[in-house]
């Protein structure tokens, strides 16, 4: 059950155009010079993921992997039918906070990305953008069987089947669905995993770029950013 | 009493003749009423100077230079009028010599006609 | 009073004093308010490991030179304004920069670090930053207002700027607190207070997920820590002012813990119970409440 | 000396020659007459000379041998000479410009303007009723022939109403004549003086003589006919029908009214006030300009009229007084008739075929000034002292009126030059005929010549002889070089103006003076980026600077009200050159003209009509508690506030700061604003506290100041241009300014004082920064920008700075003026007040606010991709700018530290200690140097802090913003710029309604559709016309009549 099936597959041999505002363009400065506008280039850094090593010290990176681990910051983004159960977690039957699990709004701030459930292609680039805009250490939790064989979803035109051949995850929660305990049970078990120092899956990415970026390519039809989104 | 009619006739001269150019669009009407008027305006200067019982003001032999003061009338109204009487004439004429150049302009001679300058 | 050296370490035990205290105080209110809800909570000291942790993040990016200042102007702003106020009276030690300025200064700089996230967040590009930037000025020239002329009225009550002569002359007992001296000032200025505090009903500036945070949305690792430092300080620094000009000052670190929590609940309070305030509402609510109460104070001193 | 009467002869004996000529000698004939009118000319202006010199003495000249009343004599003294000298040298002038049509008709026209010439000078000569009479009529006749030297066939039809409407007159005054010569039995004017007639019986006799003589010089509204020669003349004769016959009717009138005594006074008044604000008004729906001009002239001989009503107290000064408004009126109005010559079209903006010539835009624009009453024109100086005499003897109404009269035709005319220098030129422009352009030239030489003769007759100092003005009217001559070298004569002049006159100000002065004079050079660097001649803007920016530079060291009324006067015109020509100027400059000169109307009434009303007023005066007035001087306070207030922009008198002031040029608003926004603090200081400093009805009047400035601060704030954040936010700002920040010195205590004087630097260096550098962006990007509307800040890193650091030392944030200077403004507050007793300069603070932090941001921060637009910084001069004069600021912040003692002692002396207390770097106050205490180190000490640690931890961040582009797991879609629209305070429009934008320009906007209209209702009155019919005339006699004899019963 592989997603590069015939049936899902891309087709790469015709280029899909860019979008009409992506496309390199002329314009004409208030002086009357005309100048190219090139938007990728133009208006997005075009670096590379670097591989960030861990501090030189064991003890510092000790004591950073341990506040990693109690202060692990959600992004808000429900992807599948699994964000449903995120939300009891604030509640006081299960209270997430008191295990230093917080909810932010933008990428920027959060470590922690919850793919909660079936992605379809269109989300995936989402997800890929909101990763990416993610500071390193950043780690990924994949939600259900969907992310991890595509589950119910085996055979549809529309979603991805294996979340880890786009984005490196960390931890899986098996269920369709896992209830909110065993998303508690299983962040402990990220936590541990971040305590241990394991939890490298941003340097994964950095390093297995290419391959990566080649396989979200291979699904994603009108891929109108640049590779990394910084 | 010859003063007060003179006046009075000058006077009335001087209404009509305004009457006159005042209520007909005509321009060469206007110009006889204008015309009307002026010599209304003369026979009153002349009505203002004259003095009953006195001599006209011409130094010959009949009026000696001596006592010209007390036979004759005021000579100056006289004056005024003779003056005011070729003045009249030179007006008169400019007036006639505007008429044609409108009628040349226009073929009218309707006053009413020639308003393209107002406001 | 000139400089002296030794000032500087004075400053910089207020400082690490203030700073502690606002970690824990904060996170002891968020852990009230879970209580109340009936949760556990964070636990106490979970706003050191969030800072720790912003830290040791990798990788960070920056959208230019103002991006990069703008939460130092944010700290800088925090820290100025506990400095320029007295923090205890009658220590010699925590008198801190006092001698630099008045009660103006204090109510001038509080503008500092706002004018420069307000700038670090411009440069961002990001337009939710400025829809928060915009409507945090537009709400808090309003909410100012009333705390302006508090200021005034208790400036011609005590007939002086010196604000450690204003807690001077609250010494003695609990009835010369301007709370009960001059109640309409005090009501006045709480209401900027509660305004300035960016709690709810008047936290549209910062709203989670319309505009994801408002002007802080793309800051992250040590911008943001900067900036956590200075959301626990600041509020702590400006309540200082409050308490030196309304409710007595501080003798002691312990009173002053006490009073700064108590003054602090009042807007944590008021939040819990009212919803949301759109800009516009708050600023009528300001202009129709809080500006008479403000007149009537200048009207009566 | 040639006796008077050959000028007569000479014409006469000319005209007859002529006759002798064959018809085709044209040359020959031309000849004689440019030759006899010259000997005319010249016998007057020998006598005229003799005459002023005390060369001569006035003679009487008899006629026929006998003594008068038995014969004519004819009267030569100064007045007729110089008035027969206007009159031969309009005729002579106006030979040569119509030289082309003389040709044409041959010798008759020739002889005709002989004789009309002749006869002007014989009425002004004459000494006799029935004389005057007869060169009356010849007037008529050649004005009947001379009209149809014009192409325009209407003029025939016009020469024929205005015969028409002759006759009547003639009737009326041959009537009149005749029966005051019964009355008294003498056509001599002298013997008729001898024994005055009052409003009874023969009364009736010499009010037919006066109204026919008032029908000539065709009083509003009884003028139709004389509007349809203005407007169909041939522009040579119509300058010979307006400044010559005007004149001389003029004259006849005023010899009959002197005669008539002055009981007939009032009717000179009323009719002429009538005529002046009556086509004053018509004047403003006028689009044909010879129309126009017209109505001008009707409206100036009223003017004279009115004053020829104030004879009885003007006294000697009587015709210095009328001649100078008379000779002005003659020369400009020549002149401008002579300008429509050389224009083809008809439209009031066909004029902007001018601007080919900048010599002819020179003149039109002496022109204009001539007639509005400008320095150093006649006008000026006369109604100066017209003025004066007026609120000597209690001629409030008068005054007023003539005032407003005054206004309404600098409306009317400075619109017009308006169009004339900005609208576009509608066809090809063949060039301007050398002759009849040298004759305009001549008209202008003239009008300059009469302003230094009238100055050095004046009792007040010569404007033409004061070394700035000639120092601004020597640009005139140097145009032909290119703008650098002008500008480094500029700012050298400047500078060295300064260091030669600095040592001996007072700290007031010295302080606007270093703004306004060392402040002008400093901007006058940001010149240096035009290339090219630049032709226009260095005699206006220097007459400007002239006026500041005597304002500051004005000693008496007159003195300041001439700098004030000189600084308006210069500041106007410069906001004109704007690119979308047109309006604004127009608005600014009639608020600028109204304000110093008010001030030039406040200073007459203060004087009681003693010239010269020395400013400290005010305060003997002050002090002796007259009943007039919360007048005179209330007058010279608004005047002053009219330049501050206070707020109801602000609404010229966003669009001329906005629409000028970029080095140009600083100019106009930093430092000519001032001269209104400048001028504020002054009035208040020497009148203290005014009561009026028991209102304090600085209280209701302190209420004025608080408002413009609140109102020119909120109304600065709803604007999407850059300029007219900093515009609206600076509305606001002299509101500021206003209300400290209102406050009338020390520190608020401090604190205004602080204003003037302040706002002078803030508001100088963002209108060069964003006179720089406006540069590259090519416009002013801030949505349209963003993100501007690495490629114009200079300009950003300047509006930086700007802004957080306007804002009041500490550690700039901004903080010391709100430091100031508390303990100036609580030295006050006011309360209420304070509110909304609370509110205006917070405000203003707003619009500073959208200022960088929507222009520096944010999205980069496409096509702003490859700017550069801003040109290198205006750059440098902002880091001037900005360390300036940096040094004030830090040492505020520096500047303010004299000027406290100063005005120590004027309130005897001493509030603020300035001890070492720091200052205390009674209430608190400031230590600009403490404050700056503690924040720089611990900005630079924290900023350490963060270099350390992310030294290592990855630098990234406008578009790597976390967008909701989107990406942006285009610059424009991620920009969040427009309407960017629209919460705030939403809670307070009902405050921000136009109300005022509503107000101001609905009397213009009013005074518009006025004039285009009262003008339909004028039908066109020759006939109509004549019932009207007859109609004003009877209604003016039915008022006089009861008016005197």
């Amino acid at each position: 059950m592989k997603d590069l099936d015939k049936n899902f597959k891309k087709d790469t041999e015709t280029e899909f155009p860019l979008r009409e505002e992506m496309r390199p363009r002329k314009v004409t400065t208030p002086d009357g010079q005309v100048i190219d506008i090139d938007p990728l280039a133009d208006y997005f850094c075009q670096e590379a993921p670097k591989v960030h090593r861990k501090s030189y010290s064991a003890i510092v990176e000790g004591f950073y992997n341990w506040a990693r681990a109690n202060s692990l910051w959600i992004l808000g983004f429900g992807t599948g039918c699994g964000a449903i159960e995120m939300r009891p977690l604030m509640t006081p039957r299960f209270d997430a906070y008191r295990y230093g699990i917080q909810w932010r709004p933008t990428p920027r701030q959060a470590n922690l990305l919850v793919i909660s459930g079936y992605l379809s292609v269109k989300t995936l680039k989402r997800a890929i953008r909101a990763y990416e805009q993610m500071p390193q250490p950043k780690f990924v939790v994949g939600l259900g069987s969907c992310t991890i064989n595509g589950g119910m979803y085996w055979d549809s035109y529309n979603t991805i089947k294996k979340l880890d051949e786009y984005l490196p995850v960390d931890l899986y929660i098996a269920g369709c669905m896992p209830r909110p305990e065993a998303l508690l049970a299983g962040f402990m078990e990220l936590k541990k995993i971040i305590r241990k120092g394991e939890a490298e899956g941003a340097n994964k990415y950095a390093e297995n770029f290419d391959w990566y970026k080649a396989n979200q390519k291979s699904v994603i039809k009108d891929w109108d950013m640049p590779d990394y989104s910084w | 009493m010859l003063p007060t009619i003179a006046m009075a006739t000058g006077f009335a001269l001087i209404l009509m003749g305004l009457y006159g150019a005042l209520t007909h669009r005509n321009i060469l009407r206007m110009i006889l009423g204008f015309t009307i008027a002026s010599t209304g305006v003369n026979v009153v200067l002349v009505s203002v100077g004259y003095m009953p019982g006195r001599t006209a003001p011409i130094m010959d032999s009949a009026v000696p230079v001596a006592d010209a003061a007390a036979r004759v009338i005021d000579p100056v109204p006289q004056a005024l009028v003779l003056t005011a009487i070729v003045i009249g004439l030179g007006v008169t004429a400019l007036m006639l010599a505007y008429a044609y150049r409108l009628f040349r302009i226009r073929h009218s001679l309707d006053i009413s006609k020639f308003t393209e300058l107002k406001w | 009073m000139t400089f002296e050296w030794i000032h500087i370490a004075y400053a910089a035990l207020t400082l690490f004093i203030v700073i502690n205290y606002g970690m824990i105080m904060t996170a002891l209110v968020r852990k009230i308010g879970a209580r109340v809800g009936g949760r556990y909570g964070i636990p106490i000291w979970q706003n050191y490991i969030d800072l720790a942790k912003n830290i040791a993040l990798r990788s960070k990016i920056t959208h230019g030179v103002m991006y990069y200042l703008g939460p130092v102007f944010r700290l800088t702003g925090g820290v100025g304004l506990l400095l320029f106020v007295p923090t205890i009276y009658g220590s010699v030690m925590f008198q801190n920069f006092s001698y630099a300025g008045d009660l103006i200064l204090a109510l001038y700089f509080v503008f500092f670090g706002t004018l420069g996230m307000a700038l670090g967040a411009g440069e961002s590009g990001h337009p939710h930053s400025a829809i928060g930037v915009s409507r945090g000025l537009a709400q808090v020239t309003a909410a100012e207002l009333p705390l302006a002329l508090g200021v005034y009225a208790i400036s011609l009550q005590y007939q002086t700027l010196n604000i450690t002569e204003i807690v001077a002359a609250q010494q003695g007992s609990i009835f010369n607190w301007t709370l009960f001296t001059n109640p309409l000032t005090t009501i006045a200025a709480m209401f900027a207070f509660v305004g300035t505090m960016m709690r709810s009903p008047f936290d549209v500036v910062l709203a989670p997920q319309e505009i994801p945070i408002g002007p802080p949305t793309e800051y992250h690792s040590a911008y943001l820590a900067l900036m956590q430092t200075n959301r626990v300080l600041f509020p702590v620094a400006k309540v200082v002012i409050y308490m030196n000009l309304f409710f007595g000052g501080a003798t002691n670190w312990a009173e002053f813990a006490i009073k700064v929590f108590a003054i602090y609940m009042v807007s944590v309070l008021i939040g819990v119970v009212y919803p949301r305030f759109r800009v516009e509402q708050s600023i009528r609510f300001f202009l129709k409440w809080g500006l008479p109460v403000g007149i009537l104070a200048i009207l009566t001193v | 000396m040639v006796s008077a009467i050959f000028i007569i002869a000479a014409g006469l004996g000319a005209a007859f020659l002529l006759g002798l000529l064959k018809e085709d000698q044209k040359a020959s004939a031309f000849a004689i007459t440019v030759a006899a009118l010259g000997f005319m000319s010249w016998v007057a202006y020998d006598w005229a000379v003799a005459l002023t010199t005390g060369r001569a003495a006035p003679v009487d000249i008899l006629t026929a041998g006998a003594e008068p009343p038995f014969a004519i004599n004819l009267r030569m003294g100064v007045a007729e000479a110089w008035l027969a000298t206007v009159i031969g040298v309009t005729g002579l002038v106006s030979a040569f410009y119509l030289r082309p049509a003389l040709m044409r008709l041959g010798r008759r026209a020739m002889a005709v303007l002989l004789v009309m010439t002749m006869a002007l000078t014989g009425l002004v000569l004459t000494r006799d009723i029935f004389n005057l009479f007869v060169f009356f009529e010849l007037v008529v006749i050649a004005t009947g022939g001379l009209v149809l030297l014009s192409d325009d066939e209407r003029a025939v039809a016009a020469g024929f109403k205005y015969l028409v409407v002759s006759q009547i007159i003639s009737l009326l005054l041959l009537i009149g004549i005749i029966f005051t010569y019964h009355a008294n039995g003498s056509l001599n004017i002298d013997d008729i003086a001898a024994t005055p007639m009052m409003f009874t019986g023969a009364g009736l006799a010499i009010f037919l003589v006066l109204i026919a003589l008032m029908l000539e010089l065709k009083p509003f509204p009884a003028n139709g006919w004389a509007l349809d020669i203005y407007e169909a003349a041939h522009p040579g004769f119509a300058a010979i029908f307006s400044a010559a016959s005007g004149t001389a009717a003029l004259y006849a009138a005023d010899k009959i009214f002197a005669a008539a005594g002055p009981d007939w006074l009032p009717l000179a008044t009323v009719l002429g006030l009538l005529s002046f604000l009556g086509s004053g008004v018509l004047a403003l729906k006028q689009t044909n300009d010879r129309r126009l001009l017209g109505y001008s002239s009707i409206g100036q001989i009223g003017f004279v009229l009115a004053v020829v009503g104030q004879r009885d107290i003007l006294g000697e000064s009587y015709l210095y007084i009328a001649g100078g408004i008379l000779i002005t009126h003659a020369v400009a109005k020549a002149g401008l008739y002579w300008l429509s010559g050389l224009v083809k079209g008809r439209g009031l903006d066909d004029w902007a075929v001018l601007r080919a010539n900048p010599l002819l835009v020179f003149a039109f624009a002496s022109f204009v000034a001539m007639l509005v009453g400008l320095p150093p024109f006649p006008g000026f100086y006369a109604k100066w002292d017209l003025m004066h005499a007026l609120a000597g003897s209690d001629r409030l109404v008068v005054l007023g009126l003539i005032l407003l009269g005054a206004l309404i035709e600098a409306g009317y005319m400075f619109r017009w030059f308006g169009y004339a220098l900005k609208r576009e030129v509608r066809e090809a422009f063949p060039g301007f005929a050398t002759d009849k352009t040298a004759v305009v030239l001549v008209a202008l030489a003239a009008g300059w010549a009469l302003g230094f003769v009238w100055g050095a007759a004046s009792a007040n100092p010569n404007l033409l002889t004061a070394l700035p003005i000639l120092f601004a009217l020597a640009f005139l001559v140097l145009e032909p070089l290119p703008a650098w070298a002008k500008n480094i004569l500029a700012i050298a002049g400047l500078v060295g103006w300064f260091v030669w006159r600095y040592p001996g100000y007072d700290p007031l002065q010295m302080i606007f003076a270093v703004v306004m004079i060392l402040g002008g050079a400093v901007i006058l660097l940001a010149s240096f980026y035009e290339k090219g001649r630049r032709i226009g803007f260095y005699p206006p920016t220097m007459l400007m600077y002239a006026g500041l530079a005597l304002l500051i060291e004005a000693q008496t009324s007159f003195e300041f009200f001439a700098a004030w006067e000189v600084l308006t015109i210069g500041s106007y020509f410069l906001i004109l050159r704007g690119r979308m100027g047109e309006p604004h400059a127009l608005s600014y000169i009639l608020f600028s003209l109204g304000g110093a109307f008010a001030i030039l009434a406040g200073f007459a009303v203060a004087s009681m009509g003693v010239q010269p007023f020395a400013l400290d005066n005010l305060k003997a007035l002050a002090e002796a508690a007259v009943p007039s001087a919360p007048w005179v306070f209330v007058l010279l207030a608004v005047g002053f506030m009219t330049k501050t922009a206070s707020i109801g008198l602000h609404i010229w002031l966003p669009g001329a700061h906005a629409e000028a040029e970029t080095d140009v608003s600083p100019m106009v926004s930093g430092i000519l604003l001032k001269a209104g603090l400048f001028g504020l200081f002054i009035l208040l400093m020497n009148m203290g506290h005014q009561h009026l009805w028991g209102v304090d009047l600085t209280e209701v400035l302190v209420w004025i100041g608080a408002l413009s601060a609140f109102l020119g704030a909120l109304m600065a954040i709803f604007q999407e241009d850059a300029k007219r936010l900093l515009a609206y700002s600076s509305i606001s920040q002299l509101g500021y300014a206003l209300f400290g010195l209102a406050l009338m205590n020390h520190v608020g004087w401090l604190l205004a004082m602080m204003f003037v630097i302040n706002h002078y260096i803030y508001k100088s550098m963002l209108f060069l920064a964003v006179g720089g962006v406006y540069k590259r990007t090519h416009t002013k509307l801030m949505y349209k920008m963003g993100g501007l800040i690495t490629l114009m890193p200079f300009t950003f650091v300047s509006v930086l700075v700007g802004i957080i030392a306007m804002s009041g944030v500490p550690p700039l200077s901004g903080f010391g003026g709100r430091w100031l403004f508390y303990n100036a507050i609580m030295a006050s007793d006011l309360r209420l007040p304070m509110v909304l300069i609370f509110m205006s603070g917070p405000i203003a932090f707003l619009y500073l606010f959208r200022l960088i941001h929507t222009i520096f921060l944010g999205q980069l637009k496409d096509e702003h991709r490859r700017l550069k910084e801003a040109p290198f001069w205006l750059v440098v004069p902002q880091m001037i700018f900005v360390l300036a600021l940096l040094a004030f912040a830090v040492l505020p003692g520096m500047a303010l530290q004299k000027v406290d002692g100063y005005i120590g002396s004027f309130f005897g207390d001493e509030p603020l200690i300035w001890s070492g770097r720091a200052i205390t106050s009674t209430f608190g205490h400031w230590n600009p140097v403490a404050i700056m180190g503690v924040i720089g000490v611990v900005f630079v640690t924290v900023l350490a802090l963060l270099l350390w931890m992310n030294h290592n961040a990855q630098k990234v582009k406008q578009f790597n913003i976390v967008f909701s797991a989107e990406r942006p879609f285009k610059p424009q629209t991620t920009h969040f710029a427009w309407n960017f305070f629209a919460p705030y429009r939403k809670a307070m934008g009902f405050l921000v309604m136009p109300l005022v320009t509503t107000f101001w906007g609905a009397i213009t209209d009013s005074l518009h559709s006025t004039a285009d209702f009262t003008r339909r009155f004028y039908t066109g019919n020759g006939q109509t016309y004549a019932v009207q005339v007859l109609f004003f006699v009877v209604a003016t004899y039915l008022i006089a009549m009861g008016g005197a019963s």
